[in-house]
């Protein structure tokens, strides 16, 4: 983990308000686990707190990482007007435990589900299962499809099967990614998955017992780095609690109270 | 290490005058794997209370223009657990150690300087009488001068560490509060804390914070800082430690003007983690631009006492 | 002028919920050649004292992160004057006046009370007891209950038309002085005024202000100046004028939900001189957004009274 | 004056910590007198407060102004941060009252004395004399050799006679504007100047009491347009009071108390 300048080689609009940002610089190197992430400071005097953002995928060879932004508030605004080749103070990789995309064997399925700026490290997790021929499935959820981003970019990491989900019906499904998980025929081992907190509540419900579940959760943040207890999430029996950006930002299911 | 930066405070023999301000470094373990904490002039631990709290419903922070919200709500282990498990941690770093104190009765904050008071590496207490994020306590000890006397004599009766009190700018006359902790034996004084703050989604129509309200930090109220070590400093001549908004050297130098003895640094930590680091670093080439060799010379020059 | 904008408070019939806070836009001349003033839903004129005042010695404003510090120290012609030179001028306008009012007496604000009082376009006064940059009077009035209400019933008494007090944010508890100055009989409250604020020289190692300490302002108060409208709201059902860092459509927005039920806009006509009618272009794009018809539907709709 | 955004065109270093900045775009027409200044948008956006600028010169036919400021605080450091095909926010032209180049007669001689960073209007003023072919002699005050910038420029407008001055004597001759002022064998019959407030004393006092001398003040301000009482003077008398950025910021050296 290191606070460090790194240099914008692409930062484009590829959905409705939903940016890709491409990065270069030496810390690219210590970048390796899909569900971990970078504490940006926002390039703009008046903002004191960095935005996590996770990472979405690496390029080793080329020195680069991609991340996927949604323009929700006034610091992401800020990051859109960054051009290529301004740098941007980067503290990360930050996370003590991302998608243990180790953990399954290559006869174990995962499914992975994206909601939204949910679905940049379900990316990242996708390209390592890939890597490792673990088989897969993505579901991703949209509002509608003005917002859809990287279905392509799964279809071609050889995903058994890539549903999108609309919740105007707008484009692939209309419907929920729980709608899309129920459907399923035969459950996976693994459901790996990221998106609002409400949908993640829903995917642990819906999955079978068996189903191991793990859960990228997101909470304001001040440090990043375990300092502060700014970012903090109850155990599931509400005698500890956990915090996301160095206990997380994943977890299994049953460590924390949803 | 310059000797031109040494600044000695009760039970507090600092290398320079920066310590990073309670509650924005943890207990110092996790800015360890950033750098040497030996480096700092002290440190100012998480607020510690007698048994260990959870602290408030997330969100917990929010941003406003150069500043923050935070209502972390006093989370931390307990009393003991920074005893057993925190303060050791510390011991292999040179350097000395603030221990804030905070509690929901005058009881609890005794019991908690009694636990801390065997620890070797706290120099000093810092007592938390202005903390605007919980329910009971905390507060109300900050904004009524006898209560805040009341309590800084209880303490001083339990420790023989000397006692800083920190003060709350949520107050009319903070110079009264200043005095009255004074008279009830308080070896220095820690401001400000937190400005009670809120912001409100636009799109929920909620407070952002769960709590509703919290601590405003950051460079938007460095000016209040500034203005109140000034006032605090025409009333008194116990060592201040000063905060609210330091980014930069050039920030500690107006604190040092302002009247204060020596700086905590707290929301530029989360801006940029090196912040303290950077901002010891600094330092000297401010002083030489200033021809001013020790930084005591800079000390209270820009008041009259 | 559309309909969803429009607001009513007591004297003063809004087009819109935005108004120039007081000192920040002189008594209109400047910014008439700038925009047609009758495009705003009020005006907050200068604060105008008996005799006519010089003010405090220059510098009088500094800058600090998102904000400003101001010490003009009540610079104006004296109320006769404004009676007869500057209120004249804006009655070309179709725009009601709140008339600023401050003294160093209670015979002082009485008498400019009698003196506007005349004035067909002040549609209202607001009483500023939260001053903090005038040597006697000003602020003392805004920091005691009593004083404050004490000063309400003679203005009241003095004049028919309603009296907006302006609250100081410069107080341990802001809600009590706006219980006492409801009590007095006030027909409605301005928050927040200034908070005192220094900044230092790093050079001279002298205060920036001449006067030394001065008023914070601008968007680093923001947070500050919504807990006390929403401290305030939780007490009173009176009107609040809001205000403190507001600069645009989405700041507005967050005063109304916080209890506001109009707002005024100071340092940002600094910023950007168009700030009060950008601000009223935009805000029927963020009603939509927020599937608003009408103004009053957002005021005090994050509260629980 | 109007508030509209102007294009960077150049912004360099020319001087140590002294920079030159050329801006383009419409509002450049309406920039015509020297003394007027510029109250420019601080690009950073933790700056509530615009900062003046003097015009240094206007080229209508390229539909260009130039600036020079020194870099002393947080706002022009952020300014030296500008770069071409950037846009400065820019309110102005403002000032109610620059120096009178159209008074003096072409028997008439002025004299134009700059300190430091109040050079760049004196150079606006010389190109006005100088298209009216009015005389006028320059003396330019700075600190050291580095500071010094546009000799060259004043020399070019045929100044009569060009004297720069430093603290140290590292350039020119050694010693202040005022001796260089001392020494001029004849008064001229006005003087037009502008620079630090105790500069501007002492040549009031110095100058010869047949002599006119105009003024340019600065103060901080906080609208720039005469709404907020942040720049008063006092009148020569101390019964009334002056608006420097209305009233001014050029005043008859017996109009104010300096
Ligand atoms: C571990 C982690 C990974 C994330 N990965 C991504 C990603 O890959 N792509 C993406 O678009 N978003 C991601 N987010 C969410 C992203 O951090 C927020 O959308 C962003 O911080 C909002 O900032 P803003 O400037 O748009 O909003 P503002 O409203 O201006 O933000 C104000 C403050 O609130 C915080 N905040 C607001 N919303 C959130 C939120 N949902 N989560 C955390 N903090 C928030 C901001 O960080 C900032 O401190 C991630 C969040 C976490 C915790
Ligand atoms: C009419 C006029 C014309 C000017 N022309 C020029 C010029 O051509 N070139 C040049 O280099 N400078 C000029 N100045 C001075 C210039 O405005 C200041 O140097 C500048 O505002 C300082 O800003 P900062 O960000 O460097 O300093 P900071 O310390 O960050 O400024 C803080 C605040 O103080 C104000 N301030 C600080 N010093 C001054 C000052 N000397 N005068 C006015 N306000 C000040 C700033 O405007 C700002 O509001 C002029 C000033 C005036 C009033
Ligand atoms: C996240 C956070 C947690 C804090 N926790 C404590 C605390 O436990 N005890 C305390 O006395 N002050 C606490 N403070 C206040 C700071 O120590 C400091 O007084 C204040 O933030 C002003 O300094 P700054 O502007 O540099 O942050 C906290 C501040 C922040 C931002
Ligand atoms: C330069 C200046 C002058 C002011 N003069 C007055 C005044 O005469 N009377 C008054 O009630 N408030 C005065 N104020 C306070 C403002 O009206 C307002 O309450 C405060 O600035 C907060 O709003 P803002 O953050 O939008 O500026 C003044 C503020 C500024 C910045
Ligand atoms: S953000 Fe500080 S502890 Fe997680
Ligand atoms: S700067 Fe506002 S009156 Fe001159």
């Amino acid at each position: 983990m290191k606070s460090v300048p790194l240099k914008v080689v692409r930062n484009q609009e590829i959905a409705e308000e939903t940016y890709e940002m491409i990065l270069s610089g030496e810390l690219v190197q210590e970048m390796n686990r899909p569900g971990t992430f970078l504490h940006i400071k926002i390039p703009s005097s008046h903002h004191v707190l960095r935005r996590p953002i996770s990472i979405a995928s690496v390029n080793q060879e080329l020195g680069t990482c991609t991340l996927v932004y949604k323009c929700t508030g006034e610091g992401t605004r800020a990051l859109t007007n960054v051009r290529p080749n301004d740098c941007l103070q980067v503290l990360g990789p930050l996370g003590g435990q991302g998608f243990p995309t180790e953990e399954p064997s290559t006869d174990q399925e995962v499914t992975l589900i994206g909601g939204g700026v949910g679905v940049p490290p379900m990316y990242f997790a996708a390209r390592s299962l890939s890597e490792r021929n673990i088989p897969f499935r993505v579901i991703l959820g949209f509002q509608t499809e003005a917002a859809v981003f990287y279905e392509e970019a799964f279809k071609q990491l050889q995903a058994m099967d890539v549903t999108i989900m609309t919740d105007d019906g707008s484009y692939g499904e209309k419907g929920t990614v729980i709608d899309a998980l129920q459907n399923l025929e035969q459950p996976s081992t693994y459901i790996y998955t990221c998106g609002p907190r409400g949908m993640l509540k829903a995917v642990k419900a819906a999955a079978q017992h068996d189903t191991t579940v793990y859960v990228s959760l997101e909470e304001h943040m001040g440090c990043g780095i375990g300092a502060c207890f700014a970012c903090v999430c109850k155990t599931e029996d509400e005698t500890s609690y956990v915090k996301i950006c160095t206990d997380g930002p994943v977890f299994q299911s049953n460590e924390v109270l949803l | 290490m310059s000797e031109r930066l040494a600044v000695n405070l009760p039970g507090l023999s600092m290398k320079n005058p920066i310590m990073p301000a309670s509650g924005c470094f943890g207990f110092g373990r996790e800015f360890s794997e950033l750098y040497d904490l030996s480096l700092l002039g002290a440190i100012a631990i998480k607020g510690t209370t007698g048994e260990q709290r959870f602290g408030n419903n997330t969100p917990r922070v929010a941003e406003s223009p150069s500043g923050m919200l935070n209502s972390i709500g006093l989370q931390n282990p307990g009393a003991k657990s920074v005893r057993d498990n925190e303060l050791p941690f510390l011991e292999q770093f040179d350097v000395p150690i603030l221990a804030n104190v905070s509690g929901s009765s005058p009881e609890e904050y005794v019991k908690v300087v009694n636990t801390l008071n065997e620890a070797s590496n706290v120099g000093a207490f810092e007592v938390n009488i202005s903390c605007p994020n919980v329910k009971t306590g905390g507060i109300q000890f900050g904004t009524d001068p006898e209560q805040a006397a009341m309590l800084t004599s209880l303490i001083k009766e339990a420790t023989n560490k000397p006692v800083y009190v920190k003060l709350s700018p949520n107050v009319t006359d903070i110079a009264a509060i200043a005095k009255a902790v004074e008279h009830a034996g308080a070896n220095g004084l820690s401001l400000i804390n937190t400005l009670i703050g809120m912001r409100f989604d636009w799109r929920t129509k909620k407070p952002i914070l769960a709590n509703e309200k919290g601590g405003l930090s950051g460079p938007a109220v460095k000016p209040v800082a500034l203005r109140m070590v000034y006032d605090v400093r025409q009333v008194t001549d116990l060592p201040i430690i000063g905060m609210g908004g330091i980014e930069s050297a050039k920030d500690v130098i107006e604190f040092l003007i302002a009247g204060a003895d020596a700086v905590a640094v707290g929301t530029a930590n989360f801006t940029n983690p090196f912040a303290c680091i950077e901002i010891i670093d600094e330092l000297p080439t401010w002083l030489d631009q200033l021809n001013v060799n020790q930084v005591s010379e800079l000390q209270r020059r820009g008041v009259v006492l």
